[in-house]
């Protein structure tokens, strides 16, 4: 899933997180930076709600299924579309394509009962890597990350400390942490404390 | 409310029971202890009472004292299923006071206050009642205006309240963070001197030993199987003991209300909840009142053993389990430690849970119902042993007259039928 | 204490040459009561100090009594010291759970001036004086005295001392984990159960309260398995669960709670036992398990044995002087005598003399024979069968003691007494499994009349019981009850495991687990009299208080433990409980399981708070939202209101400026020329489907069936008790297609009302609901400049009354930014409500700002936009209303619609206790002194003299000064209050004053509303 | 501590769920004749038994959607998940159901009138979930009733 994370910079606007800096710790006894923090700002984002009935459009114009197997992520190059529940899903788009792929599923299921709601600016997506990233995670969140129960391609919605969060694992070690962006803040900042003992970069 | 005083009737063991008295210990050691008396007889059930109070905890105990002492009845058994104040009244944080919004509830609570300054000596039994003050902390400009409305109000109704800046509390309480930084500041708080604490296993002993000292039967190990109606009035309850014949039965079973009131097809607007509280372990004193914080669900206090004495909000599911979930415990330490950091290196020594009905106006029932001679006393959520004396004063009242008294009233059931509701909880009430 | 200058390192005076686990080669200096001392790595704090022939460590808690230690482990209830200094100081620690550091700092508690020389022992003078629950029988009299008696209780009470500086300086970590097996216990028994557990590939935490693990085993020199000393078995087996990849091995680890399915709690002590602790390694780490099931083996304690003196310091547990002697290498005392009930003693016994010490064993026993008693005699060891201490005496130490010849049961004295001088008492009375987690986790326990023990019977969570916890104290059992443990756990876990069991080859002394029962030592004198024979050593219960309890009808276990404290202490009982239970059996002439246990509870020892907490503190304790507009409000210096999680700008005070002056800037900008508000905080939500427009009509009070496409109608929601709930503005964007503003605090729960109603009462309604609160960043633009400040800024409609009318919304370009804007108004004035994609959120309020200098435009905070709507009228949910106001007591029956067959809380509001005349309803307030605002919360009265407790009407619920009004206003919730207009109600204040006010409309400004169009 | 088996998400810690009490009540509508005592037991009496419990949950922190448990309220175990507007299937649950004294109340009734009434046009084919299929059976209770 790597290419979802370029988030063009080009892109007129302020992300969630633009201007954070200066976070940085280094890892005990120079070891290897256990938790790595990216913002991958602008991502596209589309809340669907709507049965298997859309399915066929959907995939038209994401190659991704709809809904996805539960707690999976269905990807298909840039696009993927994240499962929320039995009849909701995010799709995850291109910097800068979610409003005319929203408009283009809105045409093509005229008439049918559905919503495509373009979430882009409501959401904010962490990507967290590094060797402790799970180590960090379990700390706030109480879903079992062993990598032989939570791996690549699958999702969940949950509670990451005081903030709900939606996790995907993208890799063995690399997550993408969606939050609201007024959470936003707040989750870097717990991830800056839960990752002292392994250290911290971000890069905004 | 201020200028009523309630009528305390009989009271220093008229019975003539021994009194206690640091006179009496000096005299009993000289025997090596040997020789003192039981504190309440270990009675059987007779086969008929005047008066059945079920459930053996604070509130039941206090209702058959006053029956007795106010009204001058002698006929009375209190049944408990296990040991006396082995419910609520023993697992409670011993909060004391009477400042609430509502009339009603300002009304019965004060009630209560009032008996409770006065009690060891109604008892000769130190029930160790410390009038250290409550003082309830707000951490928003919301708070601080509902904080004004609620002061306004108990002051109106002649209760003891008064508002207190940051640096006055700081003042008051020298352990307390007042950082106007952290998340949830300290920006204000009302304090009702007269409030405190109490030593809630000695209410329900003291009310026992006086009890008993007027001839009630206080029967333990004894559950209630059933209750006999004929028609729809009370004949009498089946009991692991045996049937007991009487034509009044009060409950007074916090808790297990629901389970009672099913034996007579009876159906009350409660939820028994889990209400967790703990202790840490013994430390030389360093907070010397009660504090509250309805924001971070937390309140606190130390005992005159040591321990500071820590409570939470209510467990959100039903259960009978007396446990609830970690989360809760969780979370109102890390706000004990946020208005108190010196808790951060002390310890958690006991924890444990208690089982609260609570009404959906976050307001007790004190009723009579639709089956004659049955009564019902319940739904104090979190707030029932500040109300222990006050409580079994006006029940032990509505159960000799049949009829509720002024400040019974506002408590019938019907409310909830008419929907002239005391919604502590809509009006944001201060729980606890 | 800390000041006093540390005298020289003493000598180790009482450490064995050899033999022991701590390393020789790493001597550690440490302080105690201001004396340094010298000790050994792998020590406990305990077995530094027995080294050094300190065994005199406390006072107790309420007679001062001087104490020692007593037990080895986490049972100990004696030896509490206070650990560190300053902001590091902590009370109430165990000697003998401290690992020795250097530096190490400790201190005695509970006694002034010092430890030798307490005045607080004049309580052990009186304590004939002080029976179990004394002041529940005095200090009544003056009744006004009690708070001063309490004051000087309260001091004598408590244990130790908090840290002087109360800022916490060390840091604390917290995880969820989760397992297939959690092994609670790392001896013989938790080890073979992770072992064979671990085989499976099942993942395994194995966690041992001790710096390593072994248990009882590290002590015993006497046991080979597998044909290498017990020392090197454990070796191998922590080596072997080591390679495995999903075992975790946890030491220092105590598991002190057990809940519903299977969630555990732990707390590792990670740097605790470090002189120097790494910066970035947390304190303590608190695990949050969820285990699928678990095992449990936490061992047993060994019981003291009641008789008078058995307090004294020197006076310790058979099992904890082996403890001391081979595991540390240290012999406790020269001449022992060794008391007790049981074989195991003899171990004890046997090891002491191996160590050089005189001993002699009295056994309470008559008839006691088997190999261990064979081989103490052989090794000439002097045995006196039938024989008990009756006494022990001694001033800070135990010095002598006094030996006779007792009755089976020891309650009488039947023949010989002989005195003998030593130095230390080694006492057993039997072992109590350590249920407590069982217990936790709702599990049964059943009494054992042949080990004289509560055993673990019915499990009620997935969980198994192994070795000493369970009653198996032989090792030959506990290591194979281990294993079979291990394999079903991981087997109920779904994982194959070995179901061979091997049990490793054993070479340990035979021995029977038959104690005698002798539950309280006779002292020859009649009952109550004579020194004090302890059973809760911390809590200062004797054995006659629980006879008193008893005697004075406190005869449930729970009343026994309330009224004496028994089991209350900081050591929660662990020696003390089944000594107190037999004795109230005793006492009751009824048998033990008659009288019951107690269930035991969270913790298993004390967890320190700071772990719990952790990392949800300061900053971290909960989220602070802000808007994507903040930066500007902090960099032009705007105060903050919390609102909810929300932090939003309540004004902005330029320089000089007082908040009341700064807000009425503010009001008098937006009325004159125009005003900013960061309205972002809104909740939106964007509801979708064909049935939308009815589902609207069935959550607001009001019509919505034939609101135009683009036109907004102000809605309020009810509860199904008709009470109001939240309310706002919602716009129809198309047919099927609605954007539905709340109340910033709200927002979440109108969202989840909705979908509520949604999935289960109207599942056949076609909609689908999004929050969208945080997609669009909103500016309020308000006053008469308005329009020609979005001319300024470059907006691509006409902004005339007639192409863009009040109430309705349109898509446009402002300054070239794509935005969605509201023509709605919470001010009165003509008014924008500008909504922006969040990410131009910024861009848009400096756009603004820019383009309004010129006319004169003013950012104003949430204290404005309060006063602004107050003069009009506009009520704010959650001030004006309490969850108990209905629409017709704000006078808004005109949004209420009685053509519509129903709405949530339109059943409801026909309730006839609904129209009672006498409901609180909103009124507005002008005082008669025009300047004087009446304080929010005041309560209005009809006649201000009269007596207490007054007559209130209600409350004031908004109320400031308006300075488009020239005046104080309020709005008020009186009761009958629509019928009132035009009449005086009073305000006592809190200091006395009283404020005088007409009830008015509550209606201050433009009444007419002509200023809606600027 | 409980596990909570969401239907969709599959088992979770109890903290991402919100309890929303007793199931199956049926709301009164409006237009239902029923008296202000009736629709008071409506709005405030909760049945509180001591065992077994059919109640209401939500994977609040999850996918938002609402469900029905069987638990017991002593020993915390829960027998049974099963979707909004579903009976329990298992035999306990399904009794604790039938043995509700809200099966006669007036609101029930009047409920499963309105239903029905409702029914008739709603006879659209296929494409119905389980908890339309279930609601067609019965009167859609409060909360997803029945």
């Amino acid at each position: 899933m790597a290419d979802i994370m370029t988030g063009d910079a080009m892109l007129p606007g302020r992300s969630a997180l633009a201007g954070r800096a200066g976070m940085n710790v280094a890892a005990p006894d120079g070891g290897k930076t256990g938790l790595r923090v990216q913002e991958v700002a602008h991502i596209g984002k589309i809340n669907i709600r709507g049965t298997k009935s859309i399915a066929k459009v959907i995939w038209n114009h994401t190659g991704c299924d709809f809904p996805p197997a539960n707690n999976m992520v269905s990807s298909a190059g840039a696009r993927h579309i994240v499962w929320l529940g039995p009849d909701e899903a995010l799709l995850l788009c291109e910097a800068g394509m979610e409003r005319d792929l929203r408009r283009k599923i809105s045409a093509d299921l005229a008439g049918q009962h559905f919503a495509a709601t373009n979430v882009t600016d409501a959401l904010c997506v962490l990507k967290v890597e590094g060797p402790d990233v799970r180590a960090v995670l379990a700390k706030g969140c109480a879903l079992d990350l062993h990598p032989g129960k939570f791996g690549p391609g699958q999702c969940a919605q949950t509670v990451l400390a005081h903030a709900g969060v939606t996790i995907i694992a993208t890799d063995e070690n690399c997550f993408l942490l969606i939050c609201r962006t007024s959470f936003a803040p707040y989750t870097l900042d717990w991830l800056q404390d839960a990752a002292l003992e392994f250290g911290f970069v971000f890069q905004g | 409310m201020a200028s009523h005083q309630p009528d305390r009737g009989q009271r220093g063991l008229p019975g003539g029971k021994p009194k206690y008295s640091a006179f009496a210990i000096a005299k009993k050691a000289m025997n090596y202890h040997q020789d003192w008396q039981r504190a309440w007889r270990d009675a059987a059930p007779k086969d008929e009472y005047d008066v059945v109070i079920i459930g053996g905890g604070g509130h039941g105990l206090a209702t058959a004292y006053y029956l007795a002492a106010v009204h001058g009845m002698a006929n009375i058994a209190v049944i408990e299923k296990g040991w006396l104040g082995g419910g609520n009244t023993g697992r409670n944080t011993t909060i004391i006071r009477s400042n609430y919004l509502w009339d009603e509830s300002a009304a019965i609570y004060e009630h209560a206050l009032k008996l409770w300054e006065g009690m060891t000596q109604d008892l000769n039994y130190n029930v160790m009642f410390s009038q250290r003050g409550v003082l309830t902390i707000a951490h928003s400009e919301h708070e601080l205006r509902e904080m004004s409305r609620r002061v306004h109000a108990i002051r109106l109704n002649g209760i003891d309240s008064e508002i207190l800046g940051p640096a006055e509390i700081k003042k008051f309480v020298p352990t307390i963070n007042i950082d106007q930084s952290i998340r949830y500041p300290v920006m204000g708080g009302f304090l009702q001197k007269r409030g405190g604490t109490a030593r809630h296993d000695a209410v329900a002993w003291g009310y026992a030993r006086a009890a008993d000292d007027l001839g009630v039967d206080i029967i333990q190990n004894c559950e209630v199987t059933a209750l006999r109606r004929e028609r729809s009035k009370i004949t009498g309850i089946e009991t692991t003991r045996g049937f007991i014949k009487t034509p009044r039965v009060g409950c007074v079973v916090a808790g297990h209300s629901s389970v009672i009131a099913a034996m007579a097809d009876i159906r009350l607007p409660l939820a028994s909840r889990p209400l967790q509280a703990l202790v840490s372990e013994p430390i030389k004193p360093i907070l010397d009142t009660v504090i509250m914080s309805n924001a971070v669900h937390m309140y606190i206090s130390q005992s005159d053993k040591g321990e500071m004495v820590l409570g939470a909000g209510v467990d959100k599911y039903n259960s009978y389990a007396q446990r609830g979930s970690f989360p809760v415990p969780e979370h109102m330490l890390a706000a004990a430690v946020e208005l108190f950091p010196v808790l951060s290196r002390l310890r958690m020594l006991r924890h444990w849970g208690g089982i609260v009905d609570t009404c959906p106006d976050a307001s007790p029932i004190i009723s009579k119902t639709d089956v004659e001679g049955l009564y019902f006393n319940c739904g104090w959520g979190t707030g029932g042993f500040k109300a222990t004396p006050g409580s079994g004063h006006v029940f032990a009242d509505l159960i000799a007259n049949d009829r509720p008294n002024k400040i019974a009233a506002p408590y019938d059931l019907n409310r909830f039928r008419t929907g002239l509701l005391i919604d502590e909880h809509g009006a944001a009430g201060v729980a606890h | 204490m800390g000041l006093m200058k540390a005298k020289p390192a003493a000598q180790q005076m009482r450490r064995r040459s050899s033999g022991g686990r701590i390393d020789r080669t790493k001597p550690v200096t440490f302080t105690f009561d201001g004396r340094s001392y010298q000790g050994y790595e792998g020590d406990t704090l305990a077995s530094a100090l027995l080294a050094n022939n300190v065994h005199l460590l406390g006072r107790s808690f309420k007679y001062h009594r001087p104490r020692g230690i007593v037990g080895s482990g986490s049972e100990e209830p004696n030896a509490l010291i206070r650990l560190g200094r300053g902001a590091y100081a902590e009370p109430n620690l165990r000697a003998t759970q401290i690992e020795l550091y250097e530096g190490l700092y400790a201190e005695s508690q509970n006694r002034t001036p010092s430890l030798k020389f307490d005045i607080g022992a004049v309580n052990s003078l009186l304590e004939r004086f002080f029976p179990a629950g004394f002041y529940y029988k005095t200090f009544m009299w003056p009744a006004s005295m009690w708070m001063t008696y309490e004051h000087v209780i309260r001091r004598a009470a408590g244990l130790g001392r908090v840290a002087d500086d109360h800022n916490d300086p060390d840091r604390y970590e917290k995880a969820h984990v989760h397992c297939d097996v959690l092994v609670a216990g790392g001896g013989a028994a938790g080890l073979m159960a992770a072992l064979h557990a671990g085989r499976s590939g099942a993942r395994v935490i194995l966690a041992d309260e001790q710096n390593e693990f072994g248990g009882w085993l590290l002590a015993e020199n006497d046991t080979r398995i597998e044909g290498v000393d017990a020392n090197s078995w454990i070796a191998g087996m922590v080596a072997d669960l080591a390679a495995m990849p999903e075992v975790t091995l946890l030491p220092r680890t105590t598991v002190f709670g057990y809940m519903d399915h299977n969630y555990l709690t732990l707390v590792e002590r990670v740097t605790d036992h470090l002189a120097e602790r790494p910066a970035h390694l947390p304190r303590q780490r608190l695990w949050k398990v969820r285990a699928g099931q678990t095992v449990l083996a936490q061992g047993a304690h060994e019981r003291p044995l009641v008789f008078s003196g058995n307090d004294l310091p020197g006076v310790m547990l058979a099992g904890a002087v082996r403890h001391f002697i081979n595991r540390f290498g240290v012999l406790p005392g020269n001449r022992a005598i060794v008391v007790t009930n049981n074989d195991d003693a003899y171990r004890t016994a046997i090891s002491l003399n191996e160590a050089g010490a005189n001993v002699v064993v009295a056994d309470l026993r008559i008839g006691a024979s088997g190999p261990l008693i064979t081989a103490a005699k052989d090794a000439g060891i002097a045995v006196m069968a039938g024989h008990a201490v009756t006494l022990a005496d001694g001033n800070h130490r135990v010095a002598r003691v006094e030996i006779s010849a007792v009755n089976e049961g020891a309650t009488q004295i039947t023949g010989d007494t002989v005195h003998m001088d030593c130095d230390l008492i080694a006492m057993s009375g039997g072992l109590s499994p350590a249920v407590h987690l069982h217990s936790q986790a709702r599990g049964k326990l059943a009494w054992d009349d042949r080990t004289l023990c509560f055993k673990p019977s019915a499990t009620h969570e997935a969980s198994f019981n192994a070795g000493a916890c369970n009653g198996s104290f032989d090792l030959g059992a506990a290591l194979r009850e281990g294993a079979r443990a291990g394999v079903k756990a991981a087997t109920a876990a779904g994982f194959k495991a070995f179901t061979s069991i091997e049990t490793p080859a054993l070479d340990t002394p035979k021995q029977s687990w038959r104690p005698l029962a002798a539950w309280k030592i006779t002292n020859g004198e009649e009952p109550g009299r004579g020194p004090k024979a302890f059973v809760d050593f911390q809590n200062d219960v004797t054995a006659s208080d629980v006879a008193l309890a008893a005697r004075e009808g406190f005869q449930s276990v729970e009343h026994l433990k309330r009224y004496t404290t028994m089991g209350m202490a900081t050591d929660q009982g662990k020696t003390s409980n089944i000594n107190a239970l037999a004795i109230l059996a005793d006492a009751l002439g009824s048998e033990i399981p008659e009288v019951g246990t107690t269930t035991f509870r969270m913790p298993y020892t004390p967890a320190n708070i700071g772990a719990i907490a952790a990392r949800d503190i300061g900053h971290l304790f909960d989220p602070t939202r802000l808007t994507r507009m903040d930066e500007w409000h902090r960099a032009n210096g705007a105060t903050f209101e919390h609102v909810g999680q929300w932090m939003r700008a309540w004004y902005y005070p330029q320089e000089g400026e007082t908040m009341a002056e700064a807000v009425n800037r503010e009001v008098l900008a937006a009325r004159t020329t125009a005003g900013l508000l960061d309205a972002s905080t809104l909740g939106k939500i964007d509801i979708r489907g064909p049935d939308a427009a009815e589902f609207l009509n069935r959550i607001y009070t009001n019509s919505w069936l034939r609101l135009g496409i683009g036109k907004c109608r102000y809605g309020l929601m009810l509860k199904d008790d008709g009470m109001i709930m939240d309310d706002g503005v919602t716009t129809r964007l198309a047919e099927d297609h609605f954007h539905m503003t709340t109340t910033t605090g709200g927002a979440a729960g109108v969202l989840d009302w909705m979908e509520e109603w949604l999935q289960t009462e109207w599942p056949d309604l076609k909609v689908y609901l999004t929050s969208v609160t945080e997609e669009w960043s909103v500016a309020t633009l308000s006053g008469p400049n308005a329009a020609k400040i979005l001319e300024a800024a470059g907006i691509d409609i006409d902004l005339g009354a007639s192409s863009f009318p009040f109430m309705s919304m349109q898509e446009a370009h402002l300054g070239g930014l794509p935005v969605r804007i509201f023509r709605i108004s919470f001010t009165g004035e003509l008014s924008y409500e500008i909504n922006v994609k969040a990410r131009h959120g910024l861009a848009l309020w400096t756009l603004l700002m820019k383009a309004g200098t010129d006319f004169g435009i003013t950012p104003y905070g949430t204290e404005a936009m309060h006063v602004l709507r107050a003069e009009k009228g506009f009520i704010i949910v959650g001030q004006e209303t309490d969850g108990s106001v209905t629409p017709p007591d704000l006078n808004m029956n005109w949004i209420v619609s009685d053509v519509k067959a129903d709405f949530i809380g339109k059943r409801a509001l026909a309730r006839a206790s609904m129209s009672y005349d006498d409901r609180k309803q909103l009124v507005g307030l002008m005082t008669t002194d025009s300047q004087r605002v009446i304080p929010e919360g005041a309560h209005a009265v009809i006649d201000p003299d009269q007596p207490m407790p007054m007559e209130m009407l209600g409350q004031v619920t908004s109320s400031y000064y308006s300075p488009n009004v020239g005046a104080s206003i309020a709005m008020a919730m009186l009761k009958g209050g629509h019928s009132m207009l035009g009449s005086k109600v009073y305000f006592p204040m809190l200091d006395g004053d009283v404020i005088e006010a007409e009830i008015v409309e509550p209606m201050f400004f433009d009444a007419k509303g002509e200023r809606i169009n600027g | 501590m409980l596990i909570i088996n969401c239907p969709h998400c599959g088992p979770r810690e109890e903290s991402e769920f919100a309890c929303g009490g007793e199931a199956h009540i049926a709301r009164p509508l409006a237009e239902n004749s029923i008296s202000d005592a009736e629709f008071a037991d409506y709005l405030f009496l909760r049945d509180n038994p001591k065992g077994l419990f059919l109640e209401r949950w939500r994977h609040s922190a999850g996918c938002r959607r609402w469900f029905n448990i069987a638990r017991d309220t002593v020993s915390h175990e829960i027998i049974e998940v099963y979707p909004m507007g579903a009976l329990p299937r298992k035999k306990d649950a399904l009794a604790t159901h039938a043995a509700s004294w809200r099966r006669d109340t007036a609101a029930e009734k009047a409920a499963e009138r309105a239903a029905q009434k409702a029914q008739k046009p709603a006879q659209k084919p296929a494409q119905k979930p389980a908890r339309q299929k279930a609601a067609a059976k019965k009167a859609p209770g409060k909360r997803g009733g029945k």
